[in-house]
């Protein structure tokens, strides 16, 4: 429906990931925001969105320290906050929806936070962001991505519960595959869309992540997919960090790049790879950047 | 000036332990209009009730008025005691002054304040009373049954056998409905066409039967006793008075690739065509969406593009230009058994309420099939002659998963009921999979297993036992292919283990929905229905087979999800409520209902609008000459049920309620 | 104003009608005319002092209206709200009617109106109307015009009154009731209001008595706002009919409010949109009960 | 004057008249009789058969013969014995209520209830707290209302 | 010589009576939700008075004639019925600034109230009130009580006359009963040399007459003489029937008389202003209605002012201060009416 409009302006929630561990993802956004028209304005003095320790311990914090956030989009006049990171986004609409569906709840937060909620804010993901820029993403796409094969990777927070994100279908998404097929890549069909991939347990429960992320790496090999496409920084963490003991683990020796979908749409757009992060992945991108003669980066080894 | 008797009963101490009876029976003696008021120990005993008869005659009097129990107590002992001395019952009526007074208070100088105000409300109202007498319509005794599957068709045998005449209204070309497409059923596993088969032939030739196969009820008008109905009957291109069912027809027809409807979409049939061999009545019908000669026709070719079938009958009983025919009954009763469909987990969903399966793929997988489809494949006259075999590739399945519980108790789906029938033919289904494909396996996801009936239980534990069918407790979170086979991923919710299980066939028990068009046939003849649209009945336990329509009712799963036993219960069930009804010429009603006043009415039909029975009619006032002065409301005797709300709409006050008029209540409001 | 009058003398004179009821002017103002030669079409005008609702001469129960024969109606938008009530409760039947839709530019208070129309003399129902010709009629005449700026907030008058403390306003309302002396020209100007015999005349039982102490008079313009709850078509003619200069718009007012507060429904010029008392939804409101 | 303002509310005992379906809320206030369940006696009831049946002009007569609170009770949705009675009275008393307030009728002395046949408590309840709202609230004085010259 | 009154000693006229318990009725300003107008209503204090000659919306009728009155209460014991008379007694009542018009209706009134039946309650209110009139200082183009015989300082009915002069009044007294108010106030009136300054409402006297000339014994003829005529149901049409113009009439005083219940047994007997406009006049019983519809109504109401009173007592029954006129909500217009009865009058006059 905003195809073909002019500048589009929505607030901007970068989370903790996206100055750290994700910097790639943030660095790609940048890369690719002028180019679409989109000014991501910042929402000043954020806070932790909740996830994944506050809503697991305590419903009302994992409203509130969301609403906070919330009610300061709506003093810098934002009707729409875009939070790249699928778990901040789960938690920034979980909220919005909480405040508007749960009168009690509502006012307890109003009284923990000590303001009162202005307009309602449309919460936005990136693969719902992103698709509804395609149009623009079409026709910037001047790289031919020659058919390159993706599997596109929702994981779970992206596009569930259905009541909070309405945007897709919560079990046959569709939205990030129209994203790609703008950028000129092909989605390829495969079975592990939706899947865990182990979320915050990298750390404390390795062996479970390792045998996630087995799954859904053999299921994306098999279907032909050169890349994979995520848009959560913990997925592609899961996925790319973790990657060599999966492989290790499954016995099998062929690297996947795990590209943030933001990435690949500045590939399109013929963008330097290292401004688009690219560099800081594990797994060394450099064979597919090959495959569509995209430049190179100078990529470290793990260690 | 009324000559009102007041009767205060103490109930033994129920009344008189905290009211004052004698001191309320002398306060009501000096209302206007009393002129008798007494107190007595049991005024339900037969000296009270003699008391009561005693004094009508003594005094003549024209009200009589007992502070006692709960009207719903003994309303009716006094109303007949009081009919018995000569009086109308309908001027007798009772104050409660033992329910809502001496049971609930303990001052007895208050109890005794409010009983008189209690009485006082009834004695002033009773002045308004009319006598009023008993309503009798007349009945039409014949019934009509919509649907022809086993709960219409019993329903049918039993009130014709009953000796009243029926009309049996299918929508289909053929009477039997689902059970005909059973293999076996349980939980005796005997052949389902077996013991269908010959009552649908006791239907085409019971004398009392008038079978309208390939009909549909286009409108219903009147009430209980005094149905018109009118029925579409669809045009067969056949003319039925000459077919003799030999079969040529469909021998001949060059197109036979079309997908059959009988067969679950997995056989296939001509576009002319018998639905299934044992077909009462055994007439084809032209399919004319899929025959070639209608398929030139609609795209203007002159020629005639087929008509072999035509050509090969010899009893030239073809009729490619018929048209659909109307015919009106006129029927005293109507029972509804339509039956049900199976819900599809498609992303495409007919009503808002109800979602697809994404994650089972939308019905996508070919080997993902529904019960039904697995009924046919089980069906020794099915397409593949009772072999299991995959739709696919026509292989034996060596593991099947049967998932139960798809749409049924699942809120985000838009079913939160239970489909009832599911845990039992899944049973059957692992049974008739065992039976015929020895080293396959079974595997089946359920969420509780639901085996309340005769023999119900037993029968799942043979599938478990004897079958071996693998029980998991738990659900299924994805289907996907998986080569030519299908990932089964689920939980055992038991062992708190993920489940994945790579299976060659996928049985889904999906859940029972009433058919489509249900609820256009219930605003037709103004039944209620649910969320999901199965119909209402009157009462959840005392009026099961009844709707809130007098004179219609209910029988099979268009009512809610049923199995044969409980449909064929609910139609019996029917059939005597029908049969009692048709007992008598004539229908006696309290006479408790709306009446209108012609000179004020204006017609503004407010009172249609809110009457939930439509038992508001237009009437035309004319004058001697035969003009119209207007068109006012006329309430049909025979439909209202006495709920007032017409009055309290009425604007004007034109339309009053016999035994809460507005006088009646005026005058007991009036002695607040 | 030609456009009119030539229609008006095309249907008579084609026996389309018997009579065309429209405005004339008189020596004050403007009122209601009704035209049965082709030669009095001249006397035909529509202007802003158009304020009268014409569509109440239509009740089957104005016996002398209805022995003219077949009328042609000159019609408002908002007048078409009326005859669309009369059609939904069967007092009118559509084919039986020819409608002139006028296009309005707004219409000021009363009849007699002298100054040209703006915010001062605008009528409070005009505020925020667009003015367009209804879709009900058979023709449509006249330029298309805009309505003035409103004058202020139309429910301005409201919002003080449940400002009120609830004391405050019974009070009220008893001094303004009281003025009543049941003349019930309220009733008699009302197109919706075509009862063959009014509830307020009934007698057995008494429920509205018909004396005008504050008792009846309140039970009568309680009764009466009530049965015109999601009826009412907002002409306000029953506030200009009052002899005793009580605001009766206010109680149709505060109702229309509740009718489209509660059951999202406003008074339309459609015949087949039914009012919401008188049909119900499993899920309305029910805040209010235990 | 000199009577404290409390002794004085208590001192008044309201007067209430409930309108109540016959299915319902009657048989409901029969089974808190049948439990014995104790309530205050200011309750007066009167029998309609369904709440469909009660009209408007029933509460304004009410008040104007003197009653301090009415009662309306009627049977939940969807279990109306006759279908939808119970639905137009919702509309019909919704409307009316806000009608009433909107003129200045305290709509705290109109009480509306669901109460079923099962629910005898839920009877005393609403019997309880609308006397005792009443109570509170005082003698319904200034209902417009005739001044009544008592014949000796 | 002439006695004069200043608005002062007006002032301090109505305290000392308000002070001795008397109710003063004058001409007071309302505004309701910014609607404003003039009204016959009891005050409390002189300053409200206006009598600036805005007319009143509503006569002053009912000063004299409650729109509801009881005439008495009762109770039923076991058959019996007790009677209650309502008290006799009338409050004393002093009307400051009355209308000439409306003072002249009271008189007119007077006679039918005072026919066949004595009416206690009329009368017993008339006799307790003491009427002042005020001269007309203006008019509209409604007034036209020169057509009916009167004049915008007409005394009829009053029983003082007040003419404005200034800031002043000069006090014309009318009867005995005005008499004895300026013996009580005579120090409040003193008598002046002032120069009469002619007619003082002359020029309002001319407005009026523009407004309508009528014949009225021409008309009380043609009346008589054409009760079917096409002209009434012409006329009619636009009725709505209301009965408004009855209700702010100065000189109708159709009454209904009802029993109200207050309770079981007991009720008041009240009679009540009624009309004979809507559809309920003179319906019978039966259904049926000799009136068969609006125009009957109508073509009743002018046959009663101008040829049933005129012939049964002499008086028509108008004082033409022009309310119907005002207050019709569809735009009937009295004075075109009789203006138009007037000219069939004369034609049918001239062929006579």
């Amino acid at each position: 429906m905003r195809n073909g409009e002019a500048a589009m302006k929505v607030g901007y929630f970068p989370g903790c990931s996206l100055h750290a561990t994700a910097r790639e993802y943030e660095e790609s956004l940048k890369a690719i925001a002028p180019a679409l028209d989109l000014q991501l304005e910042e929402i000043r003095d954020w806070a932790c969105c909740g996830a994944t320790s506050a809503h697991s311990t305590n419903h009302l914090l994992s409203v509130a320290l969301p609403a906070r956030t919330l009610v300061l989009a709506a003093r810098q006049n934002l009707d729409r906050v875009f939070a790249p990171c699928a778990a901040c986004y789960n938690r920034l609409a979980s909220a919005q929806h909480a405040i508007e569906h749960d009168k009690k709840v509502a006012s307890q937060v109003e009284s923990i936070l000590g303001a009162s909620f202005g307009h309602p804010i449309g919460v936005l993901s990136i693969a719902q962001l992103l698709s509804e820029m395609t149009d623009r993403i079409r026709s910037k796409a001047i790289v031919p991505l020659k058919e390159l094969k993706v599997a596109c990777y929702y994981g779970c927070l992206l596009v569930r519960p259905p009541e909070i994100c309405r945007f897709d279908d919560p079990e046959a998404p569709t939205s990030l595959e129209s994203i790609v097929t703008a950028a000129g890549a092909v989605p390829v069909k495969w079975d592990k869309a939706l899947e865990c991939c182990g979320g915050g347990f990298s750390l404390s429960r390795t062996a479970s992540v390792v045998r996630l992320g087995r799954s859904i790496l053999r299921s994306a090999k098999d279907s032909g997919a050169q890349a994979l496409i995520v848009a959560c920084p913990m997925c592609h963490s899961n996925l790319d960090f973790r990657q060599r003991a999966i492989n290790r683990s499954a016995g099998d020796d062929r690297p996947m790049p795990v590209l943030f979908i933001s990435q690949l749409v500045g590939l399109s757009m013929g963008l330097d790879p290292v401004r688009l992060g690219l560099n800081r992945h594990f797994v060394n991108p450099q064979p597919f950047l090959s495959t569509i003669s995209a430049g190179r980066v100078e990529h470290r080894e793990q260690a | 000036m009324s000559r009102i008797g007041v009767f205060i009963c103490h109930c033994g101490e129920n009344i008189g332990r905290t009211v004052d009876c004698a001191q309320v029976a002398q306060a009501m003696g000096e209302l206007p209009g009393v002129v008798h008021s007494v107190d007595y120990k049991y005024m339900c005993s037969d000296p009270g009730q003699a008391l009561i008869k005693q004094a009508i005659k003594e005094h003549n009097l024209d009200g009589v008025v007992v502070g006692a129990c709960s009207p719903h107590m003994h309303e009716k002992t006094f109303r007949k005691a009081a009919a018995a001395a000569g009086l109308n019952p309908y001027l007798c009526e009772m104050a409660n002054i033992r329910e809502h007074c001496s049971w609930i208070h303990e001052d007895r100088a208050e109890a005794t304040e409010k009983a008189k105000g209690l009485v006082r409300f009834i004695v002033e109202k009773i002045k308004y009373n009319r006598p009023l007498s008993n309503i009798f319509i007349p009945v039409n005794r014949r019934a009509l049954v919509i649907g022809g599957g086993i709960a219409g068709i019993q329903a049918a045998l039993d009130i014709a056998d009953g000796g009243r005449e029926v009309i049996l209204v299918e929508k289909e070309s053929s009477i039997g409905g689902h059970m005909s497409q059973l293999s076996e059923t349980f939980p005796t596993l005997d052949c389902s066409q077996c013991i269908l088969t010959p009552r649908m032939v006791e239907v085409a030739q019971h004398p009392r039967i008038k079978l309208l196969a390939y009909s549909e009820v286009e409108s219903v008008d009147g009430y209980i006793g005094n149905f018109e109905v009118k029925i579409r009957q669809k045009a067969r291109s056949i003319d039925v008075s000459k077919c003799n069912g030999c079969g040529e027809c469909t021998k001949n027809c060059p197109n036979k690739k079309i997908p059959s409807e009988f067969e679950q979409g997995l056989g296939f049939r001509t576009a002319i065509y018998v639905p299934f061999p044992q077909a009462v009545p055994n007439i084809p019908v032209l399919d004319r969406d899929n025959c070639a000669l209608f398929k030139g026709r609609a795209k203007g070719v002159k020629k005639q593009v087929c008509g072999k079938c035509a050509t090969v009958c010899g009893r030239r009983a073809i009729d490619f230009d018929q048209q659909d025919s109307f015919i009106t009954e006129k029927v005293g009763a109507i029972i509804v058994a339509t039956g049900y469909q199976l819900y599809w987990i498609g992303k495409e969903q007919e009503s808002e309420i109800l979602h697809g399966y994404g994650e089972y793929g939308y019905g996508t997988i070919p080997d993902v099939i529904d019960g039904l489809q697995f009924e046919r494949l089980a069906s020794a006259s099915g397409p593949t002659g009772g072999k299991i075999l995959r739709p696919s590739d026509g292989k034996e399945p060596k593991k099947i998963v049967f998932l139960q519980c798809i749409g049924s108790r699942d809120r985000a789906k838009g079913m939160e009921y239970c489909s009832k029938i599911c845990c039992m033919y899944v049973a059957k289904h692992t049974m008739l999979y065992h039976h015929k494909v020895h080293d396959g396996k079974a595997i089946v996801f359920y969420m509780d297993i639901r085996a309340g009936g005769k023999g119900y239980d037993e029968f799942v534990r043979r599938a478990i036992e004897e079958s071996h069918a693998l029980y998991l407790r738990g659900r299924v979170s994805s289907l996907t292919r998986n080569g030519d086979t299908i990932r089964v991923q689920g939980v055992d919710t038991l062992s708190g283990e993920p489940v994945s299980i790579d299976a060659d066939m996928v049985v889904l028990a999906t859940a029972m929905r009433p058919q489509p068009g249900i609820t256009s046939l219930a605003q037709k003849l103004s039944v209620s229905y649910d969320l999901h649209g199965f119909l209402n009945e009157a009462h959840p336990k005392l009026r099961p087979v009844e709707t809130n329509t007098a004179g219609i009712f209910v029988a099979g799963a268009c009512q809610a999800p049923r199995d044969i036993p409980d449909s064929v219960a609910m139609a019996s069930a029917t059939a005597s409520k029908v049969l009692g009804l048709f007992s008598n010429e004539q229908l006696e009603r309290e006479p408790l209902i709306a009446r209108v006043d012609r000179q004020t009415c204006t017609g503004c039909f407010h009172c249609e609008r809110v009457c939930p029975y439509g038992a508001v009619e237009r009437f035309e006032v004319k004058d001697r000459k035969g003009n119209l002065i207007k068109v006012i409301a006329e309430v049909n005797q025979g439909v209202c049920q006495g709920c007032g709300t017409c009055q309290a709409t009425c604007p004007s006050k034109s339309i009053e309620l016999d035994g809460f008029t507005d006088e009646q209540i005026f005058a007991a409001v009036n002695a607040l | 104003m030609e456009e009119l009058r030539e229609l008006a003398k095309k249907l008579l004179q084609e026996k389309q009608v018997n009579a065309v009821v429209g405005y004339e002017c008189d020596r004050r103002g403007v009122r209601p005319a009704f035209v049965d030669d082709p030669a009095g079409c001249d006397r035909l005008v529509f202007d802003h002092r158009c304020v009268q609702n014409l569509p109440a001469y239509l009740s089957p129960r104005r016996t002398n209206v209805a022995g003219l024969g077949r009328l042609a109606v000159v019609v408002k938008q908002c007048d078409a709200r009326a005859v669309a009530g009369l059609i939904r409760e069967s007092q009118l039947k559509r084919e039986n009617l020819v409608l002139i839709g006028v296009r309005c530019g707004g219409v000021a208070a009363n009849p007699n109106e002298s100054r040209e129309l703006g915010a001062e003399t605008l009528a409070l129902r005009c505020y925020g109307c667009s003015g367009t010709e209804t879709a009900m009629a058979d023709y449509v005449v006249g330029e298309p015009k805009t309505v003035p700026a409103a004058g202020g907030d139309r429910d301005a008058r409201l919002a003080e009154i449940e400002k009120m403390s609830p004391e405050e306003r019974l009070a009220l309302w008893k001094e303004w009731l009281s003025r009543c002396t049941r003349c019930h020209a309220c009733r008699q100007v009302c197109p919706m209001c075509f009862c063959e015999r009014c509830v307020a005349e009934k007698t057995q039982p008494n429920w509205i008595e018909s004396s005008p102490h504050i008792q009846g008079n309140f039970s009568w313009n309680v009764t009466r706002a009530l049965h015109l709850a999601g009826r009412c078509v907002d002409c306000g003619e029953c506030e200009r009919a009052c002899p005793a200069q009580i605001p009766l718009g206010l109680l149709n007012r505060k109702l229309a409010k509740i009718m489209s507060a509660r059951y999202g429904f406003a008074v339309t010029d459609d015949p087949s949109t039914p009012a919401p008392i008188g049909s119900y939804r499993l899920d309305d409101g029910q805040e209010f009960i235990l | 004057m000199s009577v404290p303002a409390k002794e004085k509310a208590s001192s008044f005992e309201p007067n209430i008249v409930a309108f109540v379906c016959n299915w319902c809320t009657y048989t409901g206030a029969d089974l808190a009789g049948t439990s014995r369940l104790n309530m205050a006696p200011n309750v007066r009831i009167i029998r309609l058969p369904c709440t469909g049946r009660i009209d408007t002009l029933f509460i304004l007569k009410a008040f104007e013969r003197g009653a301090d609170g009415v009662i309306v009770s009627g049977c939940h949705p969807a279990d109306c014995h006759y279908t939808a009675g119970n639905y137009h009275a919702r509309r019909r008393f919704a409307v009316f209520r806000e009608l009433m307030e909107f003129m200045g009728v305290d709509p705290q002395r109109i009480t509306f209830s669901w109460v079923s046949a099962s629910e005898g408590g839920k009877w005393a309840e609403v019997v309880n707290s609308t006397t005792e709202k009443v109570r509170e609230l005082g003698p319904f004085v200034s209902y417009p209302r005739v001044a009544h010259a008592q014949v000796k | 010589m002439r006695r004069m009154l200043s608005r002062t000693d007006l002032d301090a006229l109505v305290r000392d009576l308000l002070g001795a318990g008397t109710r003063v009725i004058a001409p007071v300003r309302r505004k309701v939700q910014g609607r404003e107008f003039v009204e016959y209503a009891p005050v409390q204090n002189p300053e409200e008075i206006a009598l600036d000659g805005s007319q009143p919306v509503r006569p002053l009728k009912q000063v004299v004639f409650p729109p509801t009155e009881t005439l008495f209460n009762y109770k039923q014991d076991k058959g019996l019925v007790q009677i209650q008379e309502a008290p006799t007694t009338f409050s004393d009542t002093l009307v400051i600034g009355a209308r000439p018009c409306d003072a002249a209706a009271l008189e007119i009134v007077d006679r039918v109230m005072d026919w066949d039946y004595h009416d206690e309650f009329w009368f017993g209110h008339r006799q307790a009130t003491t009427v002042v009139a005020v001269a007309c200082t203006d008019s509209d183009e409604s007034c036209f009580c020169t057509a009916v015989g009167l004049s915008p300082e007409s005394t009829r009915g009053a029983d003082w006359l007040l003419i404005p002069a200034g800031s002043s009044f000069e006090v014309r007294v009318v009867t005995p009963k005005g008499e004895a108010l300026l013996e009580s106030n005579k120090s409040r009136c003193p008598e002046s040399d002032v120069p009469e300054a002619g007619k003082a409402s002359s020029a309002v006297e001319e407005k009026v007459r523009a407004n309508l000339a009528m014949n009225p014994a021409k008309l009380q003829e043609w009346l008589g003489a054409h009760f079917e005529h096409p002209l009434w149901q012409k006329i009619a049409l636009r009725c709505h029937g209301c009965g408004a113009c009855a209700f702010v009439c100065p000189t109708c005083h159709c009454f209904d008389i009802v029993d109200e219940l207050e309770g079981v047994g007991r009720g008041a007997r009240r009679r009540n202003w009624d009309a004979c406009q809507p559809a309920l006049f003179t319906l019978h019983g039966s259904g049926h209605n000799p009136r068969k519809d609006q125009s009957a109504r109508f073509r009743q109401r002018v046959m009663h002012k101008f040829s049933i009173y005129p012939s049964r007592f002499g008086e028509i029954l108008c004082t033409g201060c022009g309310r119907c006129i005002r207050v019709c909500a569809a735009g009937m217009d009295l004075i075109a009416i009789l203006a138009e009865i007037g000219q069939n009058a004369e034609e049918a006059g001239s062929t006579l």
